[in-house]
């Protein structure tokens, strides 16, 4: 194994040694010893009832452990991740930033945790009242007329905004069969899109990185429901045009869905309403900080302008004259989108993130994650190569390509990163960009973090000069090394077996370029 | 001061604003139309961290926790004793500030303990695969349903009438986009034609009576229909697998383990299947592999069928999902283990059984349906329900679910090991107070 | 099934048997005299975790917390706010579940952190030096009188009359095995003998006044005595460090940094002193220092003084301490920092003076003692004090700490960050009412 | 730097790069950046009251951070620990058995944490049939008449235990300066007598482990207050002349002290009034498993007979006839020992250890605890001197002397345990016990890992032989190497300076054989 110092102090904090424990090779299963459990159970203090025999299971395999194993084994399996708790995470599209931990406090309190959904509303005042001021923010934080919390993530927002344009739609009569989403869109976008029935037509970007408007009036016929952008857009950039946009998809009878999972870029300076949009989505786990969770809980309201609000899924939370909060179906509401109410202990620490900050505070929020982005677009910048080269917002998009003449590729200099400390950035996003680096800080880095991270991609790219191997079969101080992806999707073992056969060890260091980071 | 979550201070905003040539950062944002540009925006003001959790508190005070008044509600949503690890575990940063483990090297944390998740949720299923969570056991379903039209590309979803009474509106939802019908059914009345992708029923069902589980199957095979079954995850601690009934998918609601009832979310949606459907399924799944170094590794993969990757083709638009929540639920079941997770579960049916047998003596009310249950039963009382649930509320006892709508005067009672024979015996008592 | 906390099986124990040659493990308890072995004892019966839970919030239930309430209770534990990082970091397994740092190669967590405490109260104290923790603040005093003892020798301990309640009951107690004699002195009647080890005083006091200082510390230093401070680590962000004027030994209690009352305990001592003393300190002292590869490291030195090498010649028997709650006010202070300190001293300042100030006005009470307080001050009413909390504690107030021992009909009442004008102006009318 | 790898998978889990980041270099103080801060404070909302400028602080220097930097710091640290929660910790006579996270939860009830130590009984009823509830338990298991929870350690209850007996005599006229303490006994022991104002006098150990008799009736004269005794020793044996010994002692006129530190041994199974015990400290934080916090907090309570009930420090809980509980005063107290009424906090998550067990889960502690440390007895024994070959209680001594004669130390041992991932035991203590190995594995452990560590000491005892210099240079996968400790004494820096000159480099391994681990 390759064993290569990098050129520089900080090498990653979770570096272990190559021939450690295989700690993937034990999981719960074959730690279990039989007569083991981790919790005392209360005796039973009423009669036995009948079992009904013929429906009772034979037997159910599950592990063994005594308490004090089960809080090793997890705890040392919590040590093998990356979070942000343990370093910089630039994870673009993502807004990896820090997740107050005030707010998880707030969600636990037993009033919030121990509320049952299915009580009436006159026992849940407290939690209602928490959801109803979160609409109430959400809508002037984005001019939108009503909110619903209910979508549990981006893409869950997504789905309904895209249904309540097509019951919409569908209720004026209208045939429309077409979204119109930007090639430089999240995955989501076009998937949602299907996902309600719609084909899906590509958007160029303008060499500029702004929407090719010729290409948008084009195709922009009568047969156009919406058109799906997202603010800023995924190279970090702001459209210029949106207000003519947004008035040519009118004209055309279209509507303007707007992807705000970029929102930290301009919460408190812009409102999706005044740009044009009818519909945007949120993503509290990012803006508003939630914790990420290694992937989820999210939450991601939608905001309408007033035609939509009737369609809104079901529940919004209303008050009514004597002050008293309800859940309520808007009255030609799409239908519920979750088994509940949505993700409501997100959506409190979203509340208490916004009352943390107050306009001021996201505004500086705002702020700094675009000073801070274009600080690193200005260190790196001749370095690696920079598609657009103008002023970013909130992220920055960069590309390998120079680097890739010496034949180290982006999920290179992605991995080696990690040597060095770093979670690397979105990798492969957006499409339209060769070899994409997609980079967004926050406003939770200081200056010294994000000097102490240009400092390692600059090292990086002379590295790929100067000893491109030792970039090329990095990470090299990882809990694990480069994986065998292939084989992992071409004999998939997806659940742990009583003899499970290992997969074969890999010799070749896996990773296709797919997207990377960018959920 | 900087603000606490903000690090750079006014020093560092001008060495940045330094490097990059600027006076202010107001160029910065000189793509924003002007009239659209810092608009007035009422928010309210800005709270210290003792004042916010004052505030915040004084708010989850003004909600009755079912704690102590004594609650037996259930309806979707369960009332199960936590052991405590489970909270100190997902609470630990490195859980819980990660991100979708793109980069395996350092994410083996999340995703060791996601490939946990879906052998344990194989295991008490019966099923061959299960992906990482969908956001609840009711999308879960619906996007169930949208795979199996897909599976067959048929374009009518069958529901049972007796499932939650969330799923037919949730289903509903979802089939508008692609425009599939949905029909519910009558246990008894199910007729599918060739034209049903699928027979869907959640079992025990949403009033916690088991369905006819073979004849349901059946129909559905007949039909050339996939079979899709929602259960609970704590009664297949000790009733029959879907996977010995036939079931092709099998979805549910993972919050029964060990997640907290937290007013309907987060919660986390369980999706397993039949292997060869695997490559249909919607969400993500983690695989078992290898590094360079021949060490065991854990990767997501089989991700051909998702946005990132297939953008308009995908099996769903899903992304960010309940990864958490899914921990949560490992680390539950891993410290209940096999024993306890079936000691939790007759605990439930004992007890539920109890409670049942004492209100059915009490004059006036009887048990609508007969039939083995789970977690709860429908009683009917001599009132109307909602009058019940008000004087027992009185009483300091959330009494149930209100299903009148299905059943005359129809309470869902639901009991679980968290309720004592003295707080069955208490809501007994006042039931029998009240009518009297 | 085993006990969770006690992974053998019975396979486990037979095979340990097995090994060890025996069928049971009586033979293992044989040196027991056999008429003590295995006696009957009563214990109360084994509780479930979720039965043990609700036992023991029952008792919790029982208590008035001083949350709701509002309450205006110092006397030597004070309600600040602690920020939610605190008690994230402290509940990390890795700190919690550690024992005193002996192998320095696995332990820099503790260590680190704990040089970063003595960094941070030799800041706060303007001393030399600190010990990593005591016992409290007034386990503290005592042993600061000790040393005094030891290092001059003399065997009589002075103490201001105006110190906490409790010290001289402590300093008496630990004073007794060498048979020290204690004197209780009023501060202005101060007169010391050669035969005196020290003066000890706290300051702001016990009611929240500043001592003359600079003439008590005249006068320890004439007679050749020490000068011991105990201080409130909240008052010395903001005025004077007692190295100013010439403290020997600072000790005091960093229950105000982020710990809470918890019934008065676990709290920590803090013990800081010149560094000429450092070799007469009790307690453990942290080092910075390198390992073989030149990396900064951090390890328990001086040790000579200690119980486990110089056994009946330490400085002190102390073993165990209080690390962890030093770790709580390392994280507090590190939080807050040089001006989030300074800020909750002046919000408890401001506080405590509109609140002093308002109840003055009040026809009937009064500030029995003038000057500059800090946390707390006496008010004197026309009520006797006992009758007095009692009507407000009936009004939902927890008003302060009776010391009409000292002052006619004298209530302590601290003020701090915590209380809200509307909560001071709540007690003021409070008072108005019960005295109309 | 050495780099051998252990013929073994088991590398500790904290195994760093050798050259990555000089974490303890940069202290909160570096990291500080003027103008930071890591918490909102709430605004000031009285007016302002003037401020009394010569009392005032011209400067204070304490960290600036922000509160993302502050819980990465910290986290970052809390990884350099080992701890029980992250494996296998046999520190002899530390007890590190497993800590219930149920019982901290308990402790955080605010309910619990906020209750004020001055308030009026009247409102603290809960707080104090906690207490209450949990001086009977204690008395029932050491079969006492009377508990005082107030002292917060070990030594604090032998201090508190000492000062009583010493006031009980003084209060019957009796002049006794002398309390006998055998050579075996913890370091706090002989420092307490010494504390308390008495002159300690050693009695030997018989080459059997048990005390040495003869010496002991030859010591034994009207000058001697009390023998302290620890039950069993620290070489985990048990004395089985233990009622003739108190015999002897109290016909001398002088009281049995029971240093009850490692009562883990015997709990349920005898008790220390039955062997003729005056006064017995207990060690909750072991044997009662609350965390030991990296070095407390723990509780010391005391047991005494009824004729020492009198001389308890203050205060106790007494319940009155109407039920009412209230602290109090015993009639002749000793005093306070502390500012309030001890380790709340640790009390309540001891009272919450012995629910979870009841007496019959107490009984099996005690068992588990001295069947694993005779299973690691039984496996090293002949590879490692056992200088009293008989079988143990809960916990083993061993000597490394055998490894001596290879020039590896005890020391060494310890230090290359890290190595195989497991913390070292308790080493030089007891001091009778040449290159002593104390280890106590708890009834924590199950079988494998025993088997786990014993494997790991037999393998290091192979390399003692045949390799000396890994062992004597390890460890090597820790996050730092040996220490300079005789530089760090000798030129001590104990506090952040400024401009801190860093330590000089050591060139040697550090660390003489002191007692490690015998708090
Ligand atoms: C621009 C954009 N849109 C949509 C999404 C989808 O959000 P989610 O992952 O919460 O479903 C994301 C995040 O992954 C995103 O970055
Ligand atoms: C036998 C023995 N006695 C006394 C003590 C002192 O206890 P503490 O450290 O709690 O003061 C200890 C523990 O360190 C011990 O092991």
């Amino acid at each position: 194994m390759v064993n290569h110092e990098p050129g520089h102090d900080r090498v990653h904090p979770m570096a272990r040694q190559p021939f450690e424990t295989d700690m993937g090779d034990r999981l719960t299963f074959d730690l279990s010893r039989p007569g083991r459990i981790g919790c005392i159970l209360p005796k039973l203090d009423v009669p036995e009832a009948e079992l009904p025999q013929d429906l009772l299971r034979a037997d159910l395999t599950l592990p063994e452990m005594s308490q004090i194993d089960v809080v090793r084994y997890f705890t040392a399996l919590s040590t093998l991740n990356y979070s942000i708790d343990t370093g910089f995470y630039p994870l673009g599209s993502c807004t990896m930033k820090y997740n107050p931990k005030v707010n998880d406090d707030i969600a636990a309190l037993p009033g919030f945790s121990r509320v049952h959904p299915m009580q009436d509303d006159a026992t849940t005042q407290g939690a209602l009242e928490v959801l109803y001021r979160l609409q109430e923010c959400l809508a002037a934080l984005t001019g939108m007329d009503a909110v619903c919390l209910a979508p549990a993530a981006g893409a869950h927002g997504e789905l309904s905004g895209i249904l309540s344009v097509k019951a919409y739609l569908q209720d004026r009569g209208e045939k429309r069969h077409k979204i119109l989403v930007p090639d430089s869109a999240h995955g989501t976008n076009p998937a949602t899109a299907a996902m309600c029935g719609f084909s899906v037509a590509s958007i160029r970007t303008a060499p500029d990185g702004n929407l090719d408007i010729d290409d948008l009036a084009a195709q922009l016929d009568d047969d156009v429901a919406a058109l799906m952008i997202t603010m800023p857009n995924t190279l970090g950039l702001f459209e210029p045009e949106i207000c003519r946009v947004a008035e040519m998809v009118h004209a055309a009878g279209a509507l303007m869905y707007g992807d705000g999972a970029n929102m930290n870029a301009i919460i408190g300076r812009a409102r999706f309403a005044d740009l044009g949009f009818d519909v945007v989505h949120m993503n509290l786990h990012k803006t508003m900080s939630t914790p990420h969770g290694g992937g989820g809980p999210g939450a991601g309201p939608i905001g309408v302008r007033s035609h939509l609000a009737p369609y809104l899924p079901t529940p919004v939370v209303e008050r009514d004259e004597a002050g008293a909060f309800r859940l309520a179906a808007p009255a030609k509401s799409i239908g519920k989108v979750g088994l509940f109410h949505g993700n409501f202990g997100v959506l409190v620490r979203a509340y208490a993130y916004i009352r943390a900050h107050g306009l001021e505070g996201l505004r500086s929020v705002s702020e700094n994650s675009v000073l801070n982005a274009n600080y690193i677009r200005e260190r790196l910048k001749g370095v690696y190569k920079l598609p657009y080269d103008r002023s970013c917002l909130h992220e920055v998009v960069f590309s390998g390509s120079n680097q890739k003449a010496h034949g180290v590729r982006t999920l290179d200099i992605a991995k080696r990163l990690i040597d060095y400390g770093f979670h690397p950035p979105t990798v492969y996003f957006p499409l339209i960009v060769d070899e994409a680096l997609m980079i967004e800080p926050t406003e939770s880095e200081g200056l010294e973090n994000l000097d102490a991270f240009c400092d390692a991609m600059l090292a990086i790219a002379r590295e790929a000069e100067e000893d491109p191997e030792v970039v090329k079969t990095a990470p090299h101080y990882s809990p694990v090394r480069r994986l065998d992806e292939a084989t992992a999707a071409r004999k998939p073992i997806l659940r742990w077996q009583p003899s499970a056969e290992h997969a074969p060890h890999a010799k070749e260091s896996g990773g296709p370029s797919i997207p990377r980071g960018v959920s | 001061m900087s603000h606490p979550y903000i690090p750079n201070t006014d020093e560092d905003r001008r060495q940045i604003l330094d490097r990059l040539g600027l006076d202010s950062s107001d160029a910065l944002f000189a793509d924003i139309p002007e009239d659209c540009r810092d608009p007035r925006i009422d928010l309210p003001p800005q709270l210290s961290e003792q004042e916010l959790v004052a505030e915040l508190a004084g708010l989850a005070w003004k909600n009755i926790q079912p704690q102590r008044p004594l609650s037996f509600l259930g309806a979707g949503a369960y009332r199960h004793y936590t052991p405590s690890v489970v909270s100190h575990i997902i609470n630990r940063g490195e859980f819980k500030t990660a991100y979708t483990p793109y980069q395996p090297e350092i994410s083996q944390g999340t995703l060791q303990t996601a490939f946990e998740f879906q052998s344990m949720i194989c295991e008490l299923t019966g099923m061959d695969v299960a992906n990482t969570s969908m956001y609840d056991g009711a999308s879960s379903l619906a996007e169930a349903c949208l795979m199996a039209a897909s599976v067959t590309g048929r374009r009518r979803i069958a529901l049972l009438s007796t499932a939650h009474v969330s799923f037919e509106s949730v289903i509903k939802t979802y089939a508008a986009g692609k425009g599939y019908e949905v029909d519910v059914l009558e246990p008894d009345q199910v007729e599918l034609g060739p034209d049903h992708a699928c027979l869907a029923i959640q079992n025990p069902n949403f009033f916690g009576y088991f369905e006819d589980v073979e004849a349901l199957s059946q129909s559905a095979k007949a039909a050339g229909a996939l079979f899709i079954v929602s259960a609970d995850p704590i009664s297949l601690a000790m009733f029959r697998p879907p996977s010995d009934y036939g079931a092709d998918i099998v979805v549910g609601e993972a919050q029964s383990l060990g997640i907290p009832p937290s007013f309907g979310g987060p919660y986390a949606g369980i999706f397993a299947c039949r292997q060869d459907l695997v490559r249909k399924m919607p969400g993500r799944i983690v695989g078992r592999t290898a590094d360079v170094d021949g060490r065991t590794a854990y990767v997501l993969t089989l991700q051909t069928r998702e946005q990132h990757i297939r953008r308009e083709h995908a099996t769903s638009n899903i992304c960010t999902s309940q990864q958490l929540l899914a921990l949560a639920a490992t680390v539950y079941m891993t410290t209940l283990g096999k024993h306890g997770l079936r000691r939790v579960a007759e605990l439930c049916y004992h007890k539920a059984h109890y409670a049942a047998g004492r209100i059915a003596e009490i004059p006036g009310f009887s048990l609508p349906i007969s039939g083995t249950f789970f977690h709860e039963f429908v009683v009917s009382g001599p009132l109307p329900t909602p009058e019940l649930k008000a004087s027992l509320l009185e009483k300091g006892i959330i009494a149930g679910y209100d299903v009148s709508d299905r059943f005359a005067n129809g309470l869902l009672v639901c009991v679980t090991e968290m309720n004592s024979r003295a707080e069955v015996d208490r809501l007994v008592e006042s039931m029998q107070e009240v009518v009297r």
